[in-house]
């Protein structure tokens, strides 16, 4: 298989980061040389302008626009963060070097725009995402929590010191680190079928052991619990760019569920940004009707989940006739179950049995 | 331990008589009380600068309870009259020693008594009797035993004083504690307040005891006369002949005639009759402007402070005022809001929480509108003055939370918010320029050196001159500025609140 | 460098833990067989039977006994459920399959043996785990954290379906996850002269960027905070089998300190396993004195910290008097500090100027 | 609501002339009270079959308020004698409606009365006045309107009838509300508790008042007959020269000629003098062990009762003594602890968590010693039998925490509980066996199964013997293993803890 030269490809956006920097700096620069106070214009992440869209199948952010002015006595302390950031990634991106978001958080003090927490560090790099209309990821700041990829899967680095070397992804079974150089990295080769994304690293571990990578030409992907952005980024580009179907697995409770609900169509967080997610992928479980279907050991829903399930049932996005009845079978039984669960038939019962079935829904897709 | 009844009899005696009052307390342990640990005997000793009792009186005022029921309103401090007798008798119960009274009402010669009071037949026994030369002075002097725990009284103590003057400012008020601290409250202003009129009752607050009561006493022929001459507030031939009919009561009958059954029925006409003339207020008193001002200048020593005083209104017949004070900042304020609470010019010292102004300072109140910070230094003083206080419970420690009422108070305290408001606006304004140019100064700067890098040019842009301009327009703007700033009394915190929210 | 066959290879214990177990089924056959009530008896976990031992510089189980017995009724459900377990790992480690913690916990519900909670089971564990003398990693019972390790070493897999296989631990530059896999697989070849042991994956994934592998020829570990013990065995290991020095750099707090100290003398709780102590790692940093030495901007001390702090005071491996003085630096200047806290020097800095520092450590040891 | 003064009275009455009480309440909406709602006047009757009242006693007893200050020292229920007569005053304030009285003494006539309390004069108004066939009757009924809020207190007016019953079984209760719903609580034994006698009052129970009112009635002529003869308890001629010397009083002295001073120095000397004989408690009124039990059984049907009575003790010079009663499961009692407080026979309804009962019950007992769980349905009585009851407050609903007061009811409740949980250890002793053998059942095959396959052998061992041995054995043993089981009463659950904390 040859690698696509699809847009989403490494050195396309990087490109793309540097314009949008450098063009920033050009319209403050030009505002302070002619005696204007600068500013910046960029779209609202009010609660009020986000909006569901039903073709992209994900959150966006509406017409709604904020206006950031140096004049504002209110606004300039934030505005003179927001252009360090861009200075700050622009040297990172230069550099071929990344950054965790606590290295930015300490980074700013260097030039006296310390930022008051990293909450406050971190809503103003989601600022500079929307006005650069880019991921994070994509000008090198990333979190620190990571997940892991395993898989017939050849890829080929793209970071410092790594240009052009390639790896396959099966050659280490406890699993590859997804960090950035492998969201940066190019595919080069494959002989997978599917994705499979798994909530935890003991059903992944216990899959790899199981072989099902060989047995169902699967790429697994451990997400540890809700995804990090690069990771979402990745499942994107397994099924954009290597065609392949992604398929979801996880506990059986409204959080598992929605673990599969973000894979799918996104979060209301990152409602301005648009390649994370992959609207075709596909919830295989567990699903609560798994649990009466299976007899799975099961706990009682606590108020925190009731409460939760009725929100997710209030969200456009699970509109879906099967996703709304499998909340209603949730309120139903009142029961929630795990992923390890389906131990309690022997430690293979969930690949030997339960696996294949699941995987008809991959297929009919 | 009865301080506050017979302070209060003697600053009741000296102002109704028009006299500025000194009033002199002091409280010491009893000599006969062998024991060290609370509570124990101590003397209690009020001595005031009032008209004195006249001699004659001495023995049923001091020596006998349930006297003197009064069938007029006026506002006063006292607790139904009753308060100094429940003081001595109290005393007399836990020591069993006698009180001691001495007065002069003419400065010339005084009269001392030493009383106690025969409990079950309910009369004074007078154990010694004297006359005195009385050396120029007037006034009266009441030496009681009683027992007590002064260590766990002496915060309230002490709080009784201090806010007693903050609305007595007129008062000298000295007070010599077991310890023998002296704590002197001196006076601040000749004024003092109006002396309240007698009234009649309003016929809304008449209950069937006390309408038994008046038609015992009248003289009055038949039930128009009753009803229109001497017995009650604002009420003519007119409206009495009016209300007879409304009530099915003959006018002419004599009062002393009327049946159990027909009494009854004249007090709930009298609760629904709809054409009674509204209260008057001239028997109310309140503490007024000059007074409380000084108080509050005196005492709390304050950076800002108003005072606003609500014209008179009513609550089922009972006419009321409301007054408030807000005071802000200064040498003795802590950080908070500190609520004072006054009915009739009497401190209230318990169960704040439960009381009205509590409720409506605490609860009805946005102070954020105003922007005053919940950490500034505040204290709010409110004052009800009434010919009856609906206080909730006998304790009578907390006022009833009657609509007019909170009414009153609500209006009074915004209107001494907005006065606050104006004044911490002007106060920030000038701040606000200093600070403005600050922040300019130093991310301007920061601004020019990362868009050069990011822009990848050269030289700086020439930021310099948009600093220089910006302050010219600061410095005239000024008041523009100040109104859009003032707002924001604590910069920083408040501009990134609202940065977050805009962008969130 | 040719592997060397010392005890701690994987096959050595992988037998040594086989006949544990067989000899534990035989005791309780044998008493059953013979109408006696069976039991057990193993060393005391109790906290007065925890000691600290200065020659192995690590807490030891002393000589109280305890005996666990079917007879009694208070006993007879633990001592199943312990059996059980058991019977469960013995069946793990013969058909080369891993379980995790949580997949123990349901397992035990096909056999009417079930724990009342995950808590219980994991107690049960431990218990084994001195009954055996091994750690539970070596029955193939893991928990689900993973940490992360780069640098230049070749390994070659034991797990079933790589046997034989090798690779490169340089070969993904985001880490290679520390799992079932890694800490069986024996060591091959390498070229490196140290190791570091680092508390966060942000500074890893750095040290990576800035190819600290290259220029110290140090093999990196990401710890992921108090690392798991299958990380602590595999950093004895590559001391004992490789006779690497092992640097530790942790934040600059008392939490920090107690990584570094766990990794040398391990801890309390596993005070009845040998092989997870390094006792000669050296404590690079981030020291107490290092807050002051470097003007690093740093966080007021919390009461949880101080409390901790006098709590560390009173351990006995914290009678070094580096490590002493280190505590009463904190306690005196009422500071912490994070590793990422350099970056306020440049994103490099902490590679450039304050690593080679801190190696010369390494040298002198 | 004065429903309890009344019904006390009532109880007194009948009690203390041997007659087992037969009382009928009624409460009905007054016709009238024009409006439905809350508060609102309400007639409220109380009759008895007590003994009556001398007719020519009931208007100073029930028109005049501090009427008959006792005194002797007798256990009576009454609020210092004032309750009934506070019930009348309050209702006549609140409606002004006479209050009427019918009594009959030989039950041939009964005399009916109408009265008024003139307030400011205390003493009766009679409306009307009348003689009617008591139809061989006996007894007194109080027929009063007050105001009131039913819907408020019917909760605690059901509580007062349930709780009297529990120790009031050898009386008739009848009680219909507003609503018409009747309750009543039958008799259920014979036995009345013992009338307690009337006694004089102890020499340290006496204060300055009651000294001087005792030299106004005394007709002795000197201080020596006056303390030996007939005013204190168990003082003779010995002891009263003895105490006089102690007290530096003249022996020859007559009484009525002793100075105010020298009556503070003997109340102070009464307090201090080390000699007095210790109270006798043949004053005291017990309900006694059947009259609780009865009461308890009829009203809470419990699984398990026990009563325990204390030997009387006293504090400052009362006399008291303590009683409990410890109820266990049954139909009535719901999962938890609950308390019921009785003072000389009077249910406390108020300020639970005040009282020294709830403390040592809540904070000073280890249930957990007892093997009694939390959430086990247990009922706590406990009655306390004073002459004088040390209440904290006027208020009276909660008894203050007197070390000799708090140390019988810990010592009662001790061996209450005692008894509880040597009947719980027997209960579960039983069970205990079937369960042993339960758990070996399932555990020992999966034990053989497991060791099978571990050890690697074909057959599975030989455990079913060593199942059957244990059966026998665990039967025969049964009173040992009994004991040992008896204490951990919820089986698997402390099981577990203890291997957790044998083996952590």
């Amino acid at each position: 298989m040859n690698k696509p030269r699809s847009k989403t490809t490494a050195e396309a956006r990087k490109d793309k980061v540097e314009k949008a920097l450098s063009s920033l700096g050009d319209k403050v620069y030009q505002d302070l040389d002619s005696g204007r106070f600068p500013s910046v214009t960029f779209a609202s992440r009010s609660v009020r302008n986000i909006v569901y869209d039903r073709k992209l199948e994900q959150f966006i952010l509406g017409s709604a626009q904020v206006k950031r002015a140096a004049g504002n006595i209110k606004h300039i302390r934030p505005f003179t963060q927001l252009l360090w950031l861009a200075y700050f990634s622009n040297k990172l991106v230069h550099e071929k070097r990344t950054s965790t978001l606590r290295d930015v958080y300490y980074s700013a003090q260097a030039f006296d725009v310390e930022f008051m927490d990293q909450a406050e560090s971190d809503e103003l790099i989601t600022d500079l995402e929307v006005l650069l209309e880019s991921a994070r990821e994509e000008f090198n700041v990333f979190p620190e929590e990571r997940s892991a990829i395993f898989g017939n899967l050849t890829v080929e680095y793209t970071v410092r010191g790594y240009e052009g070397k390639t790896l396959d992804l099966s050659s280490h079974p406890d699993g590859m680190m997804i960090g950035p150089a492998l969201t940066t990295a190019e595919f080069k080769d494959t002989d997978a079928d599917i994705v499979i994304a798994i909530e935890k690293g003991g059903l992944f571990t216990r899959f790899i052991e199981e072989k099902v990578h060989e047995r169902y030409k699967a790429i697994l992907v451990n997400t540890a619990g809700q995804p990090p952005r690069s990771t979402r980024f990745l499942l994107r580009r397994l099924h954009e760019e290597l065609k392949l179907p992604i398929g979801i697995l996880c506990d059986a409770d409204p959080w598992g569920a929605h673990i599969a609900m973000v894979i799918k169509s996104g979060s209301a967080g990152a409602a301005h940004l648009r390649d994370l997610t992959t609207p075709s992928g596909v919830w295989l479980g567990v699903w609560a009707s798994d649990i009466v279907k299976y007899k799975l050991p099961s706990d009682p829903l606590t108020e925190i989940d009731i409460k939760r399930l009725y929100e997710l049932k209030a969200d456009p996005r699970y509109k879906d006739k099967m996703w709304h009845g499998e909340l209603d079978t949730f309120l139903k039984i009142k029961k929630k179950s795990e992923q390890e669960a389906f131990s309690r038939y022997g430690l293979s019962y969930i690949v030997d049995k339960y696996l294949p079935e699941k995987l008809q829904l991959l297929k009919s897709y | 331990m009865g301080v506050r009844e017979l302070v209060e009899n003697s600053l009741d005696a000296a102002e109704l008589a028009g006299i500025l009052p000194d009033v002199y307390v002091r409280i010491v342990a009893n000599e006969a009380s062998p024991e060290n640990t609370e509570p124990r005997a101590y003397r209690l000793s009020v001595a005031d600068n009032g008209p004195g009792v006249d001699p004659h009186q001495v023995p049923r005022a001091f020596g006998k309870v349930f006297y003197g029921s009064k069938y007029v309103l006026r506002q006063s401090r006292g607790m139904f009259g009753l308060g100094g007798t429940m003081a001595i008798l109290y005393g007399q119960i836990t020591t069993n020693k006698p009180v001691k009274i001495t007065t002069s009402t003419d400065g010339k010669s005084r009269h001392v008594f030493e009383m106690l009071i025969d409990i079950s037949e309910n009369k004074p026994i007078i154990v010694r009797k004297d006359v005195e030369d009385a050396m120029g002075k007037t006034g009266t002097r009441v030496d009681l035993v009683m027992e007590g725990d002064f260590t766990r009284s002496a915060q309230k103590i002490n709080d009784y004083f201090k806010q007693t003057a903050l609305v007595g400012s007129y008062a000298n008020l000295t007070f010599v504690d077991p310890i023998g601290r002296i704590s002197t409250y001196e006076r601040a202003t000749e004024a003092m307040p109006p002396t309240p009129k007698e009234t009649l009752p309003h016929p809304y607050g008449i209950d069937v005891e006390a309408l038994k009561r008046m038609i015992k006493i009248t003289d009055e022929k038949n039930m128009v006369n009753f009803m229109a001459n001497k017995h009650f507030h604002r009420v003519g031939d007119t409206i009495a002949k009016k209300f007879l009919t409304f009530a099915g009561i003959d006018w002419r009958v004599a009062p002393e005639k009327l049946t159990n059954e027909q009494i009854v029925r004249i007090v709930d006409a009298l609760q629904r009759f709809p054409d009674f003339l509204p209260p008057d207020a001239s028997c109310l008193s309140p503490v007024g402007e000059q007074i409380l001002q000084t108080g509050i200048i005196k005492e709390l020593a304050p950076e800002f402070s108003t005072v606003v005083l609500r014209p008179p209104s009513s609550y089922s017949g009972f006419p009321f005022l409301v007054e408030v004070g807000l005071v802000y900042g200064g040498k003795v304020l802590e950080p908070g809001r500190k609520l004072f609470r006054f009915a009739n010019r009497i401190p209230l010292l318990y169960d704040e929480s439960s009381d009205v102004s509590f409720q409506v300072i605490n609860e009805q109140i946005d102070w954020r509108r105003y922007h005053v910070p919940d950490e500034a230094p505040i204290a709010v003083i409110t004052h009800i003055a009434s010919t009856k206080i609906p206080y909730k419970t006998v304790g009578k420690e907390y006022i009833a939370d009657r609509p007019e009422i909170e009414a009153e108070i609500k209006n009074a305290v915004r209107e001494s918010l907005r006065r606050l408001s104006v004044f911490l606006s002007k106060k920030g304004s000038m701040e606000a320029v200093q600070r403005k140019m600050n922040i300019y100064g130093k991310y301007l700067p920061l601004l020019a050196k990362f868009s050069t890098e990011l822009a990848g040019k050269k030289r700086e842009p020439r930021y310099k001159q948009l600093l220089k301009d910006e302050e010219e327009a600061a410095t005239e703007a000024q008041p523009e500025v100040t109104a859009e700033e003032g707002e924001k009394t604590d910069g920083e915190k408040i501009i990134e609140q609202t940065t977050i929210e805009d962008y969130r």
